[in-house]
């Protein structure tokens, strides 16, 4: 019998909700279909947490260990030993800060932050003022941020980011500073949100100001609320770039096989890849059907 | 000395409106479109959600309690109203008028919105009187219990109204003001009056204060504080319908977060003693206008994400010990 | 006569240890029924189940002669019970009109509070009451005790209730607020209100009650008419044995300057205060209430600032900033406030005794085994009635504690101290020993600023005597000119005015 | 009467270890692996850090006051560590040998921590005697401008320590048992001294009770209260060495998070007032292990993530009402 121990963050926000979710569901899906896997999911809403979360698995004996790491340095230390102890593990999205993973599979924080510049940009025709909606100063905030901004500054000289404020990750914040942004800057071409969630609340800060001149929004993460819009041809919202949480559900995959020491179907090596980066897609109406899960929750 | 005492309480009083005033001033010097009317009315919708819960909030710690639950509880209430809302909304689709059926529906997901609220601050209540648990423990419990039975009904996604009436009313402005501020300052005004002009608001006040007394002058202290957690209980079902008619939907893992924090601090802002006896309703809507301008001045400044914080701690401290200093002229006081 | 009330075998147990025992007795309607005894002998534990504040373990009462089980302070008040106690029972955040009306407000006919009328209410019975100079307004916590104690008195009666108990209601006033008092009790009583009337002052006993009923050790000893025993006579009751020659004898020996006090002014509440208090004397200072005496101490004890003057402790100027300078130069002062600002009524005999003398413990860690036995010390010495050294002062009777409070001011081992009302509440034996304590320190060189509202007991017990109105020392008394006429004419503002 | 004080007095002491107690043996009929040794010193390594800081917290809660900066203030001082701690290691690069060279930095790095950490309890001490403010603000305010600059200085990333030795130490373990799980032991030693049979401890608890009599008695009650806030503040350096030395690393945006919250139930769960005026430190410690099993258990049984709060709510409630439940048997106290 297998043991696949799964650490993930607490559902705080959308995304981190979604993980919750997808976690749920490989774990069900694996169990439905073989009854020698035993899973273990904890949350932590702390990489102090985590910590603690990761040693309790090992104290339940798991074989393998799927984490998406609150932060990479703090819980380098602990999947270390889990590592050393050769316990299969399986890095989801955070990178840690050494190589004590058999598996990295991940989103392409930077990535995202790039495709939705060049996508904006494209779509601004190269000038015009933007605004952005940051998440939670952290590292993956930065990395997308940062990426962004490079974009602009060298493709896309012409177009001027007004201001970049911390929304959190969080609808209700996001409404907040848009309304604020909109009472700020009287001409505002593009919002870049960075997160869908928070997109919500832009749209309705913009719907109830009554304003015309936003002509593009962008989130991110590839919820279905707006991959429903840019299926629906909605005028503000035409595309999404992902950031897919079913990652965690890969993950989980992965870790099944690779404890047990199988190929992944399909697959004409042996072991798994060491490194998986999912690339951030960008979701346009032309490919968004392929996108649309309407079961799912994120 | 008994001069002063008339005095005293008058700062005591303005203490907190001295403190917006100074900061709308300045507010106004920094970023002279600050003053604009229509900046002015998007603090107020800003602030208007825990700044209502800041309300019953002042009825708690003036009774000597906290309610750390009121974020997750807006979150468990403002579910059960979309659930309601979608549910009555599909049943009566072939049921008309459409307005009548739109009202029926909405009715239906404020009813049970407020009667779920109510039960929750019921049930802290309960806890605190006749469980004999200290009010902390207790709201730090069932904040957990309510954000958890959020999560599980909704799986960790979002609710989402099928009703897009429910959001036309969460979005409406009357006479040109929204419609979470004119609840906000409506209920102020009755809550104002029943702290101040009726017996209960008496009785908070001196079981708060001093609970003995308030046993020995023959007052029911338990059903005293168990109403203060009703009350704030109703105030957050308002709210939970109100938050989430605005976004026609809600987030079982994001609504309500930190509403807590906000509403306590907006209350101590609007000089309420965590230590109980005395507070002021309006001085909580200050505390909380205060708290809005902050974060409204914050963005219309630019200031730096990472900084954020520095100026937004400075500035509490700040306008807190701007009251402080006219009131107290150094002298101790509790 | 026909009973108001009637108890039979009341008793009551906290966890067993018994406080009162089978008390059954009769109050008759219309009386004033007094009720004394020793410091701790069940008075305030009687009359706090008669009025609901406690349940009796074992008894029944009657009231109008119907059979009824006062469980709340509610119940009382529903069948016509009202209670002045022992200690202040108003909330501090809340102002004069609001404490008076407290469980009792007056509405409007749409339901809300008539503050108008309850204003107009407070002030109709604060000027009953010849103090209305206290703003229905003012916050209790603002109020002096004395002022705090008239606005008790206030709210007792502003329901018309048919027995009114009063606990000791005399230790915070001076004779005129008594004579206040009293007026009051005499036109209830017309009005055929019931009263209970507790008191360590046999005379005023003896001058205004009825009949008497004597309690020692939770023990019925004896009910009767007034008229028929003296106040030595009750002493002996109380008491058990006689009692005789309760001051000690005076040997004073005026040695040199101890304290020196030159124009010592505080804004609004003193003026230009100058005297001279010597080792080994007992200073008396006696005034009306407001007079200023309690602002004094408290300026002496750095607790409040003063605006200018020098203060002097043995020929070394004093600066009086905060209390620990004037504990640390050897000033010590016991609080007319006793649960305000004397003792804190959660923690224990010993932690008490010892707050403020601490260091003296604690070299550097405290050392337990010498708390105690210097507790045990003060609990001997003046008779402190307490269950275990370990209880609680809240549950210690008043006199009791006022002993803890005395023991805790004296243990800091002081120069001089000043004893704020340092009877109060006190039996009349240990008032006894209290005074030949004092006496004993002052013999031993120790200098006693003595305030008392009691002017017998500032005559028996001072050798000097300074009067203070309106913040001012406005006449000084030797020995031999101490009576109670001189120091009225002084106080009142009949002689050495302004 | 006699005889009951000392019953009542010992249930008031014994509650938490009764409610502790009552868990363990839940814990281990739910799951008997639950009492292996490994598994009962992972759980006290886990709360030592929130533990070690609900020591200093007991001491503020008892003062009357409250702190919330402490989480914010852990990512504060460990930051410095860490930076002084790579400082130091780089420029004594050719320093030899080895081992004096680790220590050195390390020493360095502790030294940073706690003074930093010091000054930081002394502002908030500063601000709450001084200043007048209510310690609620205060430190709400302080906990904002610590992550700020917590964030600022880190540009919201991590701080990565270069000395592997430093993350030994943090993992070390001494006689089978883990470094800050001795140091807890100890400090609770210590403090628990500190408070029962030192003239500040019994300051502490009088200036809770009754400041007013307090004053009178001739104790300085600000500087009382002051050294609770600069005593968390030391305890909030040593959490911020071990933290950062376990993880060898510190976040800019995570460290510390939710510590205030943490710190505060386990005081209140052992058997502190929030009212102040009394308390215990091996109180605080249960009432950390008490939170560190209820965690283990909920990834020992499995629980759903969405029921987790739920249960953990649930269990909360239930061991603060077991000690209510036998201290009191329904009598009403404060
Ligand atoms: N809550 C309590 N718990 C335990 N013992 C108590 C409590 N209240 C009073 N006692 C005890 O009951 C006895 C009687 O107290 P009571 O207050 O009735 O005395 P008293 O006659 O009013 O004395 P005094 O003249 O000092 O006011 C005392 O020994 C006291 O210690
Ligand atoms: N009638 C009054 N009206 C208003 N304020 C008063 C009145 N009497 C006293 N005060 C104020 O109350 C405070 C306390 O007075 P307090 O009665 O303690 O003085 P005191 O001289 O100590 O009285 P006593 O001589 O009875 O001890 C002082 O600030 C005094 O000015
Ligand atoms: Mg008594
Ligand atoms: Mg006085």
């Amino acid at each position: 019998k297998v043991k696949i121990g799964v650490s993930i963050p607490t559902a705080d926000h959308g995304w981190t909700g979604g993980i919750n979710y997808y976690a749920q569901k490989a774990i069900k899906d694996w169990q439905a279909k073989d009854k020698n896997i035993e899973f273990y999911l904890v949350t932590a809403d702390s990489p102090a947490k985590q910590v603690n979360d990761v040693e309790d698995l090992m104290v339940k004996g798991i074989n393998a260990l799927v984490i998406l790491a609150h932060d990479s340095a703090p819980l380098t230390p602990v999947v270390k030993k889990a590592y050393e102890k050769g316990i299969y593990v399986v890095s989801v999205d955070r990178g840690l800060t050494e190589e004590v993973q058999d598996v990295y599979i991940a989103g392409d924080n930077p990535g995202m932050g790039r495709v939705s510049a060049e996508w904006l940009g494209k779509a601004l025709g190269g000038k015009g003022d933007i605004v952005v909606l940051e998440g939670i100063p952290c590292v993956i905030n930065s990395e997308r941020v940062d990426s962004f901004k490079e974009v602009m500054a060298k493709k896309y000289p012409g177009i001027k980011i007004l201001d970049s404020q911390p929304a959190y990750w969080d609808t209700q914040k996001g409404l907040e500073i848009m309304t604020n942004y909109l009472q700020k800057y009287k001409k505002i071409d593009a919002v870049w949100a960075q997160d869908d969630d928070v997109l919500v609340g832009v749209l309705q800060a913009y719907k109830e100001s009554g304003r015309k001149d936003v002509k593009i929004f962008l989130g991110g993460a590839g919820s279905k609320v707006m991959i429903k819009k840019v299926l629906d041809g909605d005028p503000l919202v035409q595309a999404d770039v992902t950031y897919p949480p079913s990652m965690i559900a890969t993950g989980i995959t992965l870790a099944v096989y690779g404890s047990r020491n199988q190929p992944i179907p399909g697959f004409y090596q042996q072991k798994i890849p060491s490194k998986i980066i999912l690339a951030a897609e960008l979701i346009t109406k032309q490919n968004a059907k392929d996108y649309y899960q309407p079961d799912s929750i994120f | 000395m008994a001069v002063s005492i008339p005095k005293k309480l008058s700062l005591d009083k303005y203490g907190p409106l001295i403190a917006l005033v100074v900061l709308v001033i300045a507010s106004t010097i920094l970023y002279p479109r600050f003053i604009e009317i229509q900046n002015l009315l998007n603090i107020l919708r800003q602030v208007s959600y825990t700044g209502i819960i800041a309300l019953g909030m002042t009825f708690v710690i003036i009774s000597g309690g906290i309610d750390l639950s009121v974020g997750s509880m807006t979150a468990f209430a403002g579910a059960f109203a979309i659930l309601t809302l979608n549910a009555v909304t599909q049943s009566l689709v072939t049921f008309s008028p459409f307005w009548l059926r739109s009202f029926l529906s909405i009715l239906a997901a404020a009813t049970v919105s407020v009667a779920i609220a109510l039960v929750g601050g019921a049930m802290n209540g309960f806890l605190v009187t006749k469980g004999r648990i200290a009010p902390f423990i207790v709201t730090l419990g069932t904040m957990a219990i309510f954000r958890s039975l959020t999560l599980y009904i909704g799986k960790a996604g979002e609710f989402r109204s099928v009703n897009s009436v429910y959001g036309e009313m969460g979005m409406s402005v009357i006479l040109g003001v929204p419609l979470p501020v004119w609840i906000l300052f409506l209920l102020a005004a009755v809550l104002s009056f029943v702290l101040n002009r009726t017996r209960f608001g008496r009785y908070v006040c001196a079981v708060g204060s001093n609970e003995k007394v308030a046993r020995y002058s023959a007052i029911n202290v338990d059903k005293v504080r168990l109403v203060s957690y009703v009350i704030v209980g109703l105030m957050v079902g308002i709210t939970a319908i109100l938050i989430s008619a605005r976004l026609n939907s809600l987030s079982s893992t994001n609504a309500g977060k930190d509403y807590e924090m906000d509403a306590i601090a907006a209350v101590v802002i609007g000089g309420t003693a965590m230590t109980g006896g005395k507070g002021s309703i309006w001085g909580s809507v200050i505390g909380a206008i205060i708290l809005g301008i902050i974060n409204n001045m914050l963005n219309m400044l630019g200031v730096s994400p990472y900084l954020q914080g520095l100026v937004k701690g400075l500035v509490i401290i700040g306008a807190v010990s701007i009251q402080r200093g006219w009131i107290t002229n150094g002298r101790a006081e509790k | 006569m026909e009973a108001i009330v009637k108890t039979e075998g009341i008793t009551k147990e906290f966890s067993s240890v018994r406080v009162l025992d089978n008390i059954s007795i009769e109050i008759h309607r219309g009386e004033v029924f007094g009720i004394i005894g020793e410091n701790g002998a069940g008075k305030s534990t009687f009359i706090k189940i008669l009025s609901g504040l406690y349940e009796p373990t074992a008894g029944k009462i009657w009231f109008d002669g119907k059979p009824v089980e006062i469980r709340s302070p509610a119940d009382a008040r529903k069948i016509g019970i009202s209670l002045i106690p022992q200690e202040f029972n108003l909330v501090s955040d809340l102002c004069v009109y609001e404490n008076i009306f407290l469980g009792e407000e007056l509405l409007q006919k749409n339901g809300f509070l008539d503050i108008k009328a309850m204003v107009a209410r407070t002030r109709e019975l604060l000027s009953e009451l010849e103090v209305s100079s206290i703003d229905p307004y003012a916050r209790i916590q603002n109020l002096s005790v004395a002022q705090k104690q008239m606005v008790e008195i206030a709210k007792a009666i502003t329901f018309d209730s048919h027995l009114l108990i009063m606990d000791e209601p005399t230790t915070m006033l001076t004779s005129k607020e008594v004579e206040i008092l009293f007026r009051l009790i005499g036109r209830l009583k017309a009005r055929g209100v019931t009263i209970v009337y507790i008191s360590h002052k046999l005379k005023e006993v003896k001058r205004i009650c009825d009949r008497v009923m004597v309690l020692r050790d939770g023990a019925f000893i004896s009910l009767e008419e007034v008229k028929n025993i003296d106040t030595d006579e009750m002493a002996r009751r109380m008491v058990g044995r006689e009692l005789k020659g309760i001051f000690p004898e005076k040997k004073s020996v005026a040695g040199e300057v101890a304290l020196s006090v030159r124009n010592l002014s505080v804004e609004g509440l003193l003026y230009d205060i100058s005297f001279d208090l010597h080792v080994g004397e007992v200073l008396g200072f006696a005034g009306l209430i407001g007079a200023g005496r309690t602002e004094l101490a408290e300026t002496l004890m750095g607790l409040r600032l003063s605006q200018s003057g020098s203060v002097t402790l043995h020929g070394r100027p004093l600066r009086l900033r905060n209390p620990w300078d004037a504990v640390h130069a050897g000033l010590s002062y016991l609080s007319e406030d006793r649960q305000g600002s004397g003792i804190i009524t959660s923690f224990d005999v010993v932690k008490n005794i010892t707050l403020t003398s601490l260091k003296e413990y604690a070299k550097p860690f405290i050392n337990q085994k010498s708390e105690v036995e210097k507790s045990k010390f003060y609990v001997d010495r003046f008779s402190i009635k307490i269950p275990s050294l370990s209880a609680k002062l809240e549950q210690l009777s008043g006199g009791n504690q006022q002993k803890v409070s005395l023991a805790k001011s004296i243990d800091t081992g002081p120069r001089v101290i000043i004893v704020d009302e340092p009877t109060r509440g006190i039996d009349i034996k240990a008032k006894h020993d209290i005074y030949g304590f004092i006496r004993e320190l002052a013999n031993t060189g120790i200098s006693v600023i003595f305030i008392s509202s009691e002017l017998e007991e500032i005559i028996g017990m001072c050798d000097r005597v300074l009067i203070m109105r309106g913040g001012s020392i406005v006449g000084e008394l030797p020995q031999e000119r101490l009576s109670e006429e001189e120091i009225m004419y002084f106080a009142t503002g009949i002689k050495g005015g302004y």
